[in-house]
């Protein structure tokens, strides 16, 4: 039984994922191109993939941008609000290490410094097929960070 | 009770039965909407994703469960359970197996009316209790509305019965043998129906529970378990007003006998009902999706002067002509 | 989100003016309807809004330092990263600004690729924001229609400068590359389709019930407050006033390829819609002319490395109105001074003005109306324009206000 | 239409002891501190030239510059004054235009400059509210981007 349970919920986790979305400071770029995904060229509601309106019932962080100090602490409160389990994902080359604007005054060196990342997807913006490709990437089970999308770097 | 009575009230044509209708019916508005938006829709989830609300239920069953500080904790955790309850005992009174319900009272139309405005009572108790800001103002919204649509609500439903000369589902259904009410009283229906996507907070009423002004609405701070069954309690709303429909308009599980084998005909009496309620489902998909939403005022005074005139109009014709 | 006014009452003290909390709302920085942060202080009277304090900066990066630090070449693609959705405005008007103070001439065929690049972008950003309005009025079908329709374009933009978004394509002396061959025909029968759309669009935003209740009369704002506030682009034009950089400051081929300045009297959303519409359709019309009447030769000059003294202001019409860029030069390598000025900055308090008196459920429509794109904005911030003192009210005074205000309504 | 609307500005230049310099796409109108608002109120007054496209600080060295610009057809009439570094300061016309008052906070918040006058005096527009008070404002030629980003605890 307890076996059945938690092979229920291992299918359940795999197919039913619902990202909540954090610009922290972007340039729209990558948020346009999350959008993107979820309309019908790429359509991610294929794979279950939702957009939410609160982090209460989110699965996935998306985090897009170069994380000013005015984005940091609410990022941690978004993420504290989420529900265990919680994954974060780093999307665009802003927030894995600050991007083109590496230097600017007021802007961090990627969104690792406020929450745990699981997953980093590079470009500048990623395409939506590489976004959904580190989706699917996180949820089908590797426990290390990966380089999600590297072929579709756009 | 005897154990079939049991067994009927628990599995079919009773609970189990609805929830799956209820899963069956949020994949169908789903895949209804993608395909109208020119998408696919859920796809791995099952043959043609077919399971895609099974795994969201069973996900987030399976998440933690996070109670906010400011919060009513015991509301909270006990809030759901009676949410759920109440489509959950509505639909005990639906005739499916012809014109037999599994739970009966001569008078169980006027059980219904307590049913679908307790369901309201308990969405606001909900919303009140997880005290979140986007919360409470919906709340003011669900209560605006709920003023707004329940009256012709009321009177819709009451048409048929008054065509019918019966206060109860089963002789409702009976009556409309030769002659759906949907012929004899199609503003009624027409009113039902637009006073249900308010009831069930779809667009354009989707007002209480618009993502984009208010957050989640009064569901913004649930999660896990409870989000769980509230989700499903929605859906499982969603077929009990078609189920509603169906029975008041569309002569409930009636149709051709062909047999006189009862159980077979049995059989037949569900396709004819599960027929009508996707024909129902699929009118309020295609509203549903068609639609911008509207505003708070603007509901509530399409209700007063349009709406509730219509429905009183329509009972008003109906005496007469009897 | 519940938490987000967590924040709010260090916030405060900090310098935004001091609320009561009763029937403050706040919306953002973390908001389904906003995809950027920002954060916008609502005061309610009932469900109306009486107040709406802005505070922006949550995007702010501090681009325009560290353009003073980096080669000129190097801050072409600095300043297109200000903003995804109108980058190539950027880039034309940083290049376009530079080119004005050196005396090398950009070649003909290169101004007209900017002018079918910068149109097609055009284009893509109306689609973008027709979609957003219908997600944000909760009319999510819309959204996915137009969405679809708009890879068609991205395609196109693809097709010709190698990316969807950051399309590093105009530099100084002209553009990176040529169009691709055979790209007219394709172009052609792209935005034909997009014609045809559009026209099927102009008539549902017009037609469509539950969408005109929402947008009719919603937003209304004067000629004179759009005198007064200096707003720009389809905000100002929307009010009757037709200026548009593009006919009476030609850039790049303007002055040969000329739009139709789109015009409106409602200045209302519902007369934005249209007009956006109008201007999609116009620019389709304007790719097609500029591709036609395109010449051959070069499509770039050598350039140096550095720039001459001197300063120059260039402004171009981005898709969300005037764009403008001061540069100072030092004659080094690396520029001594740029300004940058979004068009979403000189509209933010145009929208103040335009949510004030509407209802909460106005907010998304109203802020969409404008066509935010808080990104390029974020070198500044905003909030109380009308009263321009300090001013703190009480909840007694808030219930005073409101009488106030339903009062002059009435009379 | 150029000659028309110059002698105006001319006048104007002359009026407020001012030097006016026509270039090829703008004209500078340079004038002190204490005159910025009755000149931009002129030079707005202007047929078409209502239309205040933005303020630029520009910092100078010891000084820091302040410019208006107004846009009219093909050229823009700018307003120049500088003040110095050690006391920045001057009187806002964010009264007479009210679409002065968001690019002077901007000025004030990056340059450090005070606008006696604007609804944004001392107040954090678009920098963090900790922005540390020790570091100085960010666009002056002595602030140094990595020691602000230490400062922010960014590194």
């Amino acid at each position: 039984m307890a076996s059945f349970r938690s092979g229920l919920t291992q299918w359940a986790r795999k197919r039913s994922i619902w990202v909540f979305h954090v610009n922290a400071a972007s340039c729209n770029g990558c948020d346009i191109e999350i959008l993107a995904a979820l309309t019908p060229r790429y359509d991610a509601e294929r794979l279950g993939v939702e957009l939410v309106p609160s982090p209460r019932h989110a699965d996935v962080l998306l985090v897009t941008g170069t994380l000013n100090p005015l984005m940091r602490d609410r990022l941690k409160t978004v993420y504290e609000q989420m529900p265990e389990p919680r994954h974060v994902v780093a999307i665009g080359a802003c927030a894995l290490g600050g991007g083109v604007m590496k230097d600017c005054y007021n802007v961090g060196h990627g969104i690792d410094a406020a929450v745990p990342v699981d997953l980093y997807i590079p470009g500048c913006p990623p395409r939506p097929e590489a976004i959904i490709f580190g989706i699917l990437k996180l949820v089908t089970g590797t426990p290390d960070p990966v380089m999600a999308g590297e072929a579709h770097v756009g | 009770m005897t154990p079939v009575q049991l067994a009927e009230l628990l599995l079919f044509p009773g609970l189990t039965f609805f929830v799956w209708l209820a899963f069956l019916f949020e994949w169908l508005e789903r895949k209804t909407a993608a395909r109208m938006q020119g998408r696919l829709g859920p796809v791995v989830a099952g043959p043609f994703g077919i399971l895609q609300p099974v795994a969201d239920f069973f996900k987030l069953a399976s998440k933690e469960e996070i109670v906010p500080s400011e919060s009513d904790p015991f509301v909270l955790r006990w809030g759901p359970a009676l949410y759920f309850a109440a489509p959950a005992i509505g639909i005990a009174f639906i005739p499916v197996l012809g014109y037999q319900s599994v739970l009966y009272h001569p008078l169980d139309l006027l059980f219904m009316f307590f049913v679908l405005g307790f369901s309201t009572l308990m969405a606001g108790l909900l919303g009140y209790a997880s005290a979140g800001r986007y919360a409470t103002i919906a709340m003011g919204r669900l209560v605006v509305q709920y003023t707004s649509y329940e009256v012709p609500l009321l009177i819709s439903m009451v048409t048929p019965a008054v065509l019918a000369g019966s206060l109860s589902l089963q002789g409702v259904a009976q009556a409309q043998a030769p002659l759906w009410y949907i012929f004899l009283a199609p503003m009624a229906f027409a009113v039902f129906i637009l006073a249900s996507l308010a009831e069930l907070e779809k667009p354009p009423f989707d007002i209480p529970s618009a993502s984009t002004e208010i957050v989640g609405g009064w569901m913004t701070e649930f999660s896990g378990n409870a989000l769980a069954y509230v989700k499903l309690t929605k859906n499982l709303s969603y077929v009990f007003l078609s189920a509603l429909a169906v029975t008041l308009f569309l002569g409930g599980a009636g149709g051709p006998v062909l047999t006189a084998d009862s159980d077979v005909q049995a059989l037949a009496y569900v396709c004819y009902f599960l027929l009508k309620l996707f024909a129902v489902g699929f009118l309020i998909f295609a509203i549903k999706t068609g639609l911008a939403r509207v505003r708070i005022d603007q509901a509530a005074k399409v209700f007063w002067t349009v709406v509730t005139p219509l429905s009183l109009a329509q009972l008003a014709l109906v005496i007469l002509l009897r | 989100m519940s938490d987000a006014p967590a924040g709010d009452r260090k916030e405060t003290g900090a310098g935004l003016m001091q609320y009561s909390p009763e029937g403050m709302m706040p919306f953002g920085p973390v908001h389904p309807s906003l995809k950027e942060p920002e954060y916008f202080k609502l005061i309610l009277e009932g469900e109306k809004i009486v107040q709406v304090v802005p505070r922006i900066g949550y995007v702010h990066r501090g681009i325009e330092r560290a353009a003073q630090e980096r080669t000129w070449v190097k801050d072409i693609y600095l300043f297109e990263r200000i903003c995804g959705i109108c980058s190539f405005a950027h880039s034309i008007s940083f290049t376009q600004a530079v080119e004005s103070m050196s005396p090398f001439e950009v070649p003909d065929r290169a101004r007209y690729i900017r002018v079918v690049v910068a149109e097609l972008e055009r284009i893509h950003s109306h689609l973008l924001w027709l979609g957003l309005v219908g997600h944000w009025a909760g009319f999510d079908t819309l959204f996915m229609w137009v969405w679809k329709d708009r890879e068609h374009v991205l395609d196109l933009e693809e097709g010709i400068t190698g990316n969807r978004v950051h399309k590093s394509y105009s530099t100084f002396g002209g553009v990176r590359k040529d169009l691709p061959e055979g790209i007219g025909a394709k172009v052609t029968a792209e935005l034909g389709y997009i014609e045809k759309r559009v026209a099927y669009y102009k008539d549902l935003v017009q037609s469509e019930q539950t969408l005109t209740v929402r947008t009719r009369g919603v937003g209304r704002i004067s000629q004179d407050t759009a005198r007064k506030l200096s707003p720009v682009g389809p905000l100002l034009r929307c009010t009757g006033i037709g200026r548009d950089v593009r006919t009476e400051d030609p850039y790049a081929a303007y002055d040969e390829v000329r739009p139709e300045v789109q015009t409106s009297k409602d200045g209302d959303i519902a007369s934005l819609l249209v007009l956006r519409l109008n201007e999609v359709l116009d620019s389709c019309r304007m790719v097609k002319e500029a591709l036609e009447k395109i010449p051959s030769g070069p499509f770039k000059v050598p350039f140096p490395r550095t720039v001459p003294e001197g300063e120059a202001a260039f402004h171009v019409e981005a898709p969300r109105g005037e764009l403008f860029y001061f540069v100072k030069s030092a004659g080094g390598s690396v520029p001594e001074r740029v300004k940058i000025r979004t068009p979403t900055m000189a509209n933010l308090l145009t929208a103040t003005e335009m949510l004030k008196g509407q209802t909460l459920a106005d907010v998304p429509v109203v802020l969409t109306g404008m066509d935010p794109c808080f990104g390029c904005m974020d070198r500044v911030s905003v909030f109380d324009v009308d009263k321009s003192k300090e001013w703190s009210l009480s909840g007694e005074e808030l219930r005073d206000y409101g009488i106030e205000y339903y009062r002059g309504r009435r009379g | 239409m150029r000659r028309t609307s110059a002698d105006p500005l001319q006048r104007l230049s002359a009026k407020l002891g001012g030097a006016l310099h026509p270039e090829r796409r703008t004209t500078l109108l340079t004038v002190d501190p204490s005159k910025v608002e009755e000149a931009c109120l002129g030079v707005a007054s202007l047929p078409g030239l209502y239309h205040l496209s933005t303020i630029t600080g520009v910092d100078l060295g010891d000084q820091i510059g302040i410019l208006y610009h107004f846009w009219e057809g093909r050229r823009f009439v700018t307003v120049k004054t500088a003040v110095p570094k050690t006391a920045p300061r001057i009187r806002s016309v964010a009264g007479a235009l009210p679409a002065a008052t968001l690019y002077e906070a901007e000025i004030q918040d990056l340059f450090g400059v005070a606008f006696d006058g604007n609804p944004y005096a001392g107040k954090r527009l678009l920098l963090p509210d900790d922005y540390p008070a020790e570091a100085p404002p960010p666009m002056r030629k002595e602030a140094d981007p990595e020691k602000i980003r230490r400062m922010m605890k960014l590194e």
